[in-house]
């Protein structure tokens, strides 16, 4: 298939652009895969991408109920950043970026990831320590970090409120510079066209219904589109992880689908060049390629399947909007929608082997997986195929609960809908 | 969401605190006899049903009991309430 | 320019009242009642906006909330709101807009270079391109930033200030049994029988006049019922008002837009009103939209909706041109093309792709005049900034070919309608899908149930007047060659969704990501059914197969400030404690702690914030200091099974703790880590006062509530919170006692009558007080409570009794300082990460109950050896630690993997030194050890330290004990 | 004696108001139709907290209508001329009254039955009298306040601005809304500002 290129933009255009073939094939199904990822999301593409790019096997389908990038991936508030806390995260997530720093090039898409950094504000001495640390310990372990002060703000944030008339006055940020934003879509377009170009079979509008076993071990699937067998099955669904496990009679996880709103204003010239997040509520906003500000806050707060959030929680979320940019009153909501989140107890994921013999279980990313696409598909893939982990991911197992070593950022406890 | 507590009426969503899983909560193992696995099948996993979901939310602005509430995860559908404790 | 206002009509107009208003700074007139959009019409204006894309010059095309192109920002004190549609901008003296995505002006916009791109710039062509050099300077993203910098100044619409908006909003709740939407002649008809039989009624129209699309006819009909609604105690009407969000529950929100059509908003009132309806039941009438037809040439300024044509001359009195030609594939355009024949518009021609129509139909076309073209389709327009003329060719819309040649017809003013779809967005908010009917060739609602109902021409019920049919023929796009749009504001044509189809992109939702389409402002009101049509026919399958796209709130966009309403601003929701203005009095520096403000300290005049807790910090430990201490959680608990519930939920026991007497308690969460710590002071046999930190207070008393509720709801147990109930002043300092000594009466305070962790109850200055001893500080100290409105009247007591002893008030940063000298933990170290052991608080474990985490504190991950612990530091350089660095056991050059970090610092007076807390990794065993604590990302600094035990000061706890 | 915690009376000389200092009389908001709304601050009342033990409502009731007058039943909520109560939970009563004994004739009254809890300084009562009391009260409170839904004595427990509070009706026209101390100044002027649209007077 044809490379993308400036070059066959004007070739296409002057053939009145007749000749642009599908990003991805629409196969039907084969009988048999070396391995079935279920989940056309962003990290059961990046899996298949991954497999077969970076560990050889191709021989590979991905199997989506609806339409390639239906679910989270295409309904995020796109940041990518790798400023975590814990040292269990951090080499994950700074691997992740390192991918989405070559990626547009990688998959020959433009994926318009836009290092244009992340201001976490800070309004107290308290959260200013917080920051502090957090900060260190992305820079002791390889990371950007850089504080940012009032007055850097005020030039760079032009309609942040620094006038101290806040309930939580501004006091600085914690900025990570190479942090930034991708255009959700194109990274699962760009990944579908990238693992379909490496022989992936791309299957759209095939529900996973039940799993193929013999005794414990899981030799394939049943779909709406018939019987697939299979030497690996992986679930990569995200917010469907425990209706998919259930499937395959595992009926407790330590997982919990909550759902996640978030918001578009109208279009409108650039006002905002940077990612911010309020660290006197929960709130993280960004302004769109096309103008609109994007931006989310607190998850609903309840089990939920439903993709579509309530009114409080929208009410919140402009507050805190207000809170900050008290210039953007008149600007207005354009459009309102909700993810299902698959909140773990410790709101870390989960990349294992298991829980049975020939499953493989990616999950558990809460509303932080975006971010993740590369790494997750990348590790996930590297336990696929090697059958055990890569040390980036090794921390992320499903006993971890069990046994204690949860990686806890917030320091809630089992209480998925606080993470 | 409005949700119709069994003391105080229907009320506006943004009075109430999720608590999770009734059915996991009422399971609770007892403290000094039980296993290690059941309790941490208690703290950490969970059904996640989507469709009927038993669970608990406390009335926090309102008459701040704990309610069973049946509600569809998929619709939001609230089929039943109950105060767990209430003596008749 | 000519007025294009015709001698008489217009029912929403005053023609005795002219308003001035500007735009660009140039000056226009219209009248009282005009629309931006009906005044600028009237001026004879064609050009509106500009695309956003290839900038190409829009003019008018609908009446209401549908329209796509003139978009305006309005600026009103310096604060500007962009993206305004002009049908719904109501003009007042001195209204300024200006236009908007143009440069150097709307008329001549240089960005329309953009069109030169042509198919270059077709959907999606930014994922192939951009991605620039694999090396060199611009790899990675560099190249692509570089380009994204142009893109985001050419895109975006209008432009947003960075002055606050001063405007005030506001939010009110309301209940009904029925909740009309629409106030139509189909909503109004339904409230009113709603209203007869007593229920309470709510009646929201978005339009600033009731009537909705019924024409001039019905005028008196409609306004009798308004008037019947009007007497009516049990009707709430509300104009200016758009229901935009339909949650569960029938919970439904509106904006009122209270004031935006006037100069100034009157006393009090908002400039937008959030509404949150709970309603009984809902009646949907939204009426339904008129969709227009895809053929090249189609957003020519002049190219308008016909019933947008009909509303401007009935309502406003203007005529959208001098010389019509009417476009259409149904009955519902021959009404209007008669109507303007009779406001004294010339009729040149009706094009309708149908080879035959009905005898109704015929007739008005007969009123009409002019030609009437069937079997006919328009396949091209022309005119520079305005329509001028048309192409019309012989159309067989069944086997969609062109036969002969086409026909020019001069028009300044092309009338087109493709069919009607009725609103169903809210009905399907909530995930319904609509329903396809063939006949009408629109999608009606999802079926009703019980809660909500539909009516009218939401409904599909397109009964319009004169026996028209309202069956349209299936005609969605006219394919002939040239650029024909299908979403106007955001560019994208038909040959953009054919292309989304030949790259794979053929789900509706992919078409609509990949083009964009129905992504604007309008979000695709009039746009959605005919793109989605014309990939159904690349796919070659019926409408239904291919769906909408998803319907979401809000209907049309609510300004962030309605949704937020009151909440931001200068309401915030403080806590103050009862001592909060003698603080603010006496110099206190004040922190937000999450709701309450409490004092940091008390700076005097010149003193850095260090050099006055340090201060403070002195005084408390050589004299004596008093510090507010009434944010902190209480929580009252009684009955006969307290000791039992307490020793459930508490680490430790309280079983044995004797009446009057104070215990440290440490409570986990189940999952067995640290949750909250505090002291509980046993008041009665059954009755039991605990304090909780101040963040945690709400959290505790959920627990325990839970706790009662959930797992042992046969418990005789009472939990109260009485956090506002008492005042609480913390007296630390060797000559704590005295103070108490020389001012409390009724008990004596001395060491046998009131040993640590006593209680005693006497009065301060006439008032009750309880006074427990203990010890935050480390030092001698006391917990003296009385009732909150004694609260300052107890505290001014205290310092005037310890004025002879020196006592100064203190404040958190100081109290921060004392309990780190003493290894006190705070909600720093109880961080939800940490368990008891981390703490050094596992001599709190009983072993000889269960509680609340036992069964789960014991696990391999939190007892592992390698857990970071609390610990002292000290630092070795005199150097200035910081909180939030991390232990590092390197150099500057080689600092190796962070160990831990400092969850608090301060000056310690005691030590002469600055110390500080931490969590370091295997903590038990390093004391003594030289480490460094670096704090690159802030201060920069690499600073020597020694760990220390946590116990800094008086490691026995003499001074506090004595 | 009572159990000292039981009751510490407010004593006038030594007491001050949450709204010292911002609590000014007169009119003020939209006065086109005069002040349509009148506010009060009722300071230095006697607040208590009665919660019965399961089975025993009924008893704990009648012991409330004993100690203060107002004549609630299990079910019913009640105002008497000089104190007032409502269930806010099931079996757990508001009480509020002129009496400053009233928590520790509570206390006696209720006895075994439940138990008692003086609130006399937690809570802050501000009173909204007024024909458009109501619409004032929908700005700040997701309450039907139809006389249906809300009729005369009924009482009940919710929340601004995540902040706990309690509104009773006590007339035709008013309300009385008890809220946190803590909270009573930054409720206060979000009541005032409610208040604007409809004219206001302080009395
Ligand atoms: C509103 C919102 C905002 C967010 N913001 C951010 C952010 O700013 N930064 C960030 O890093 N992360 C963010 N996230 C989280 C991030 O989007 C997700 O964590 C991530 O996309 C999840 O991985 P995924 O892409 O593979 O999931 P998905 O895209 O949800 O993929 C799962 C796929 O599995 C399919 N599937 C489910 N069941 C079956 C079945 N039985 N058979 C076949 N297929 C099935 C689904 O249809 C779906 O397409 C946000 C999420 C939401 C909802
Ligand atoms: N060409 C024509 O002559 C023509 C065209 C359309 C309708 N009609 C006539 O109009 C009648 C239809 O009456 P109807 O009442 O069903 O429709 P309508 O269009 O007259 O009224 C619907 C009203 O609902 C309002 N509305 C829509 N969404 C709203 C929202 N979210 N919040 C608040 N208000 C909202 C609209 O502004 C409109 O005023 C029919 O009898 C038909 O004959 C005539
Ligand atoms: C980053 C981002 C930007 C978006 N921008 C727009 C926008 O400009 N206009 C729009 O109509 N929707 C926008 N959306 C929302 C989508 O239309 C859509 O609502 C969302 O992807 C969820 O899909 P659903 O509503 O079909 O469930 C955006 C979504 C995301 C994630
Ligand atoms: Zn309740």
């Amino acid at each position: 298939m044809a490379e993308y290129s400036a070059l066959s933009i004007v070739k296409n255009a002057l053939t009145g652009n007749r000749d642009w073939k599908p990003a991805w094939r629409k196969p039907e199904p084969k009988p048999a895969y070396d391995v079935i990822i279920i989940g056309g999301g962003g990290h059961g593409l990046s899996t298949a991408y991954y497999l077969a790019s970076e560990f050889g096997i191709r021989n590979v389908a991905v199997l989506e109920k609806g339409w390639v990038g239906s679910g989270n991936i295409g309904r995020n508030t796109t940041i990518v950043r790798s400023n975590y806390l814990l040292p269990g995260n951090t080499p994950f997530y700074e691997h992740s970026m390192k991918l989405w720093e070559n990626l547009s090039h990688e998959l020959n898409y433009n994926v318009m990831f836009s290092q244009r950094g992340i201001i976490n504000l800070f309004h107290t001495p308290a959260q200013e320590d917080d920051h502090a640390r957090r900060g260190n310990a992305m820079i002791l372990q390889g990371v950007d970090a850089r504080f940012v002060r009032p007055p850097e703000l005020k030039r760079r944030v032009p309609a942040l409120n620094l006038s101290g008339s806040s309930r939580f006055p501004v006091l600085g940020g914690l900025e990570q510079p190479r942090a930034g934003t991708a255009r959700h879509d194109a990274v699962a377009w760009g990944y579908a066209r990238g693992a379909d170009r490496r022989g992936v079979d791309i299957i759209e509008n095939c529900e996973v219904t039940g799993f193929v076993r013999e005794g414990d071990q899981v030799t394939g699937v049943e779909t709406s589109r018939g019987r697939i067998h299979a030497r690996k099955v992986a679930a990569a669904v995200a917010g469907s992880t425990s209706r998919v496990m259930a499937l395959a009679g595992i009926n407790r996880l330590p997982i919990e689908s909550h759902v996640l709103q978030a918001f578009v204003t109208e279009s409108v010239k650039p006002c905002l060049d940077t990612v911010v997040t309020y660290g006197g509520g929960h709130l993280y906003i960004s302004q769109s390629d096309k103008g609109s500000l994007v931006f989310g806050g607190d998850i609903d707060g309840y089990n939920s399947y439903a993709q579509r959030g309530n009114l409080p929680i929208v009410e919140d979320v402009m507050s805190e909007v207000l809170e900050l940019f008290p210039a953007f009153a008149k600007l207005r909501l354009l459009r309102s929608w909700g993810g299902i989140m698959d909140m773990s107890m410790d709101g870390s994921p989960i990349i294992a082997k298991g829980p049975l013999p020939g499953l493989y279980l990616n999950a558990g990313w809460c509303y932080g997986g975006f971010k993740a696409t590369p790494a997750s598909g990348w590790c996930f893939a590297h336990t696929i195929a090697r059958d055990e982990p890569h040390e980036f991911n090794a921390p992320f197992t499903l006993d971890r609960f069990h046994r204690g070593y949860v990686i806890d950022e917030k320091g809630q406890g089992a209480t998925p809908w606080k993470h | 969401m409005i949700i119709p507590c069994p003391f105080c009426g229907p009320r506006d969503l943004s009075e109430f605190a999720y608590c999770g899983d009734a059915d996991n909560l009422a399971a609770r193992p007892d403290p000094a006899a039980s296993d290690q696995s059941s309790w941490n099948a208690f703290v950490y996993d969970r059904t996640n049903p989507a469709g009927d979901h038993a669970e608990i939310w406390q009335h926090a602005g309102g008459c701040r009991r704990h309610l069973r509430i049946v509600r569809n995860t998929v619709t939001h559908a609230i089929s039943d309430v109950t105060m767990p404790g209430a003596k008749a | 320019m000519t007025s294009h206002r015709c001698a008489e009509g217009g029912t929403a107009i005053d023609r005795t009242d002219t308003v001035g208003f500007t735009v660009d700074g140039r000056q226009y007139f219209g009248l009282a009642g005009d629309t931006l959009a009906s005044a600028l019409l009237a001026n004879g204006v064609r050009v509106m906006g500009r695309s956003f894309k290839y900038h190409r010059p829009r003019g008018l095309m609908a009446f209401g909330v549908d329209e796509p192109n003139a978009l305006f920002t309005v600026t009103t004190d310096g604060v500007r709101e962009p993206n305004v549609r002009a049908t719904e901008i109501e003009i007042f003296d001195g209204l300024a807009v200006e236009s908007q995505n143009r440069w150097p002006s709307l008329d001549n916009d240089l960005m329309a270079i953009n069109q030169l791109g042509g198919k270059a710039l077709a959907a999606g062509f930014y994922y192939k391109t951009f991605m620039g050099p694999v090396i060199g300077p611009l790899k990675g993203t560099r190249f692509w930033m570089m380009c994204e910098h142009v893109i985001r100044r050419a895109a975006g619409l209008g432009r947003p200030g960075t002055a606050p908006d001063k405007s005030r909003y506001e939010r009110i709740n309301a209940f009904c049994d029925v909740l009309v939407i629409g106030g139509g002649l189909a909503g109004l008809k339904q409230a009113h029988e709603a209203a007869e039989t007593g229920r309470h009624v709510i009646v929201c129209e978005l339009e600033p006049r009731w009537g909705g699309a019924a024409d001039g006819k019905k005028e008196s009909e409609i306004r009798q019922i308004v008037e019947s609604l009007e007497s009516r105690p049990n009707v709430t009407l509300l104009t200016r008002t758009t229901v935009w969000g339909w949650y569960d529950g029938n919970m439904l929100a509106a904006t009122e837009r209270v004031s935006d059509h006037l100069k100034t908003a009157p006393e009090g009132a908002p400039r937008q009103r959030h509404w949150v309806i709970r309603a009984e039941h809902v009646a949907l009438a939204t009426g339904a939209l008129e969709r227009p037809i895809v053929f090249p040439g189609n957003d020519r300024p002049g190219v308008m909706l016909a019933d947008a044509g009909r509303r401007y001359t009935e309502t406003f009195g203007v005529l959208p041109g001098q010389h019509l030609a009417v476009f259409a594939n149904n009955d519902s355009a021959y009404a209007t093309a008669a109507a303007l024949r009779h406001a004294g518009a010339n009729v040149r021609a009706i094009v309708d792709v149908r080879p035959e129509i009905g005898a109704a139909a015929q007739r008005l076309a007969d009123r009409a005049g002019g030609a009437l073209k069937l079997g006919h389709a328009v396949v091209g327009t022309s005119g520079a900034k305005g329509l001028k003329s048309i192409s019309v060719a012989r159309y067989n819309h069944e086997t969609r070919s062109f036969s002969g040649g086409a026909e020019e017809i001069e028009t300044d003013c092309l009338l087109v309608s493709g069919g009607w779809s009725p609103v169903v967005h809210l009905a399907s908010q909530a995930g319904a899908n609509p329903v396809w009917d063939d006949a009408l060739q629109a999608f009606l609602p999802p079926k009703p149930d019980a809660h909500w109902s539909v009516h009218g021409a939401a409904a599909g019920d397109l009964d319009f007047d004169h026996d028209l049919s309202p069956a349209p023929a299936p005609v969605f796009e006219i394919g002939h060659p040239g650029k024909a749009f299908v979403d106007f504001q955001h560019d994208v044509t038909a040959d953009d969704v054919r292309l989304a189809h030949r790259e794979g992109f053929r789900s509706v939702e992919h078409l609509k990501r990949y083009t964009t389409l129905g992504m604007a402002t309008d979000q695709g009101k009039t746009s959605n059914v005919p793109g989605l049509a014309i990939m159904a026919d690349a796919l070659g399958k019926p409408i239904p197969d291919v769906g909408t796209t998803r319907f979401r709130p809000p209907y049309t966009a609510a300004s962030l400030g309605s949704i937020a309403a009151e909440r931001y601003g200068d309401l915030f929701p403080h806590r103050l404690t009862p001592m909060h203005d003698w603080h603010g009095d006496h110099g206190a520096r004040m922190y937000a702690a999450g709701h309450w403000e409490r004092p940091e300290s008390y700076n005097r005049p010149g003193e850095t914030v260090e050099q006055a807790y340090v201060r403070e910090a002195k005084t408390v430990r050589s004299g004596a200091g008093l510090v507010d201490v009434s944010t902190l959680g209480k929580i009252d608990i009684q009955g006969p099974d307290a000791a039992d519930f307490l020793n459930r939920v508490y680490t430790n026991g309280f079983a044995k703790l004797p009446v009057n007497k104070a215990r440290y308690g440490l409570m986990l969460r189940e999952d067995g880590f640290a949750m909250d710590d505090g002291t509980t002071w046993r008041l009665a046999e059954n009755r039991f006062l605990i304090t909780t930190t101040t963040a945690n207070a709400g959290k505790v008393m959920s627990h325990l509530e839970l706790c009662l509720d959930v797992h042992w709801p046969d418990m005789r147990v009472h939990v109260t919170s009485v956090t506002d109930q008492w005042a609480g002043a913390a007296i630390a300092g060797p000559k704590s006692r005295d103070v108490l000594a020389a001012c409390v009466t009724g008990t004596d305070v001395g060491n046998d009558a009131l040993p640590f962790m006593g209680i005693v109850h006497g009065a301060v200055s006439g008032v009750p007080v309880m006074i427990c001893r203990l010890s935050f500080s480390g030092e001698l100290a006391y917990e003296v409570y009385c009732g909150a409105h004694h609260g300052t009247h107890v505290w001014e007591a205290l310092m005037a009794a310890g004025e002879p002893f020196a006592i100064a008030p203190y404040g958190l940063e100081a109290l921060g300082t004392l309990r780190i000298e003493k290894g006190h933990v705070t909600a720093a170290e109880i961080d939800g990460r940490t368990t008891a052991r981390d703490l050094h608080l596992d001599w709190m474990l009983s072993s000889k109950k269960p509680f609340v985490g036992s069964a789960m504190m014991n696990r391999e991950g939190l007892t592992d050896q390698s857990r970071w612990t609390l610990v002292g530091v000290v630092s070795r350089s005199g150097e200035k630690l910081h909180g939030g660095s991390h232990v590092v056991a390197g150099d500057r050059d080689g600092p190796g993997p962070g160990l831990g970090h400092l969850t608090a610092m301060a000056f310690s007076p005691e030590i002469n030194a600055y110390v500080g807390l931490a969590l370091v990794e295997d903590g038990g065993n390093r004391i003594g050890q030289h480490l460094y604590a670096t704090d690159p990302v802030r201060s920069g600094t690499h600073i020597p330290i020694e760990i220390v035990s946590q116990h800094m000061v008086d490691p026995k706890g003499e001074r506090m004990h004595g | 004696m009572a159990e000292p915690f039981v009751s510490t009376p407010v004593i006038t000389d030594a007491a001050e108001s949450p709204l010292a200092g911002h609590y000014e009389q007169g009119e003020f908001g939209n006065l086109d139709r005069g002040a349509r709304v009148t506010l009060t601050e009722r300071f230095a009342l006697a607040i208590c907290d009665v919660c019965a033990w399961p089975g025993s409502e009924t008893k704990a009731a009648n012991a409330i209508k004993r100690a203060s007058g107002a004549s609630v039943t299990k079910t019913k909520d009640a105002i008497a001329e000089d104190a007032q109560a409502f269930q806010h939970a099931p079996g757990r009563w508001s009480v509020v009254a002129q009496n400053p004994a009233l928590p520790e004739a509570l206390a006696k009254a209720v006895g075994e039955n439940g138990t008692v809890v003086d609130l006399s300084h937690g809570r802050t009562v501000l009173r909204i009298d007024g024909r458009q009391s109501r619409r004032a009260l929908s700005k700040l409170f997701p309450i039907d306040f139809r006389s249906d839904a809300f009729p005369l004595e009924k009482g009940l427990a919710t929340r601004h601005h995540e902040i706990f509070a309690q509104i009773q009706r006590v007339g035709e026209d008013a309300f009385d809304i008890i809220v946190f101390r803590s909270y009573a100044r930054a409720f206060w002027h979000a009541l005032r500002k409610a208040s604007e649209e409809v004219g206001y007077a302080v009395a």
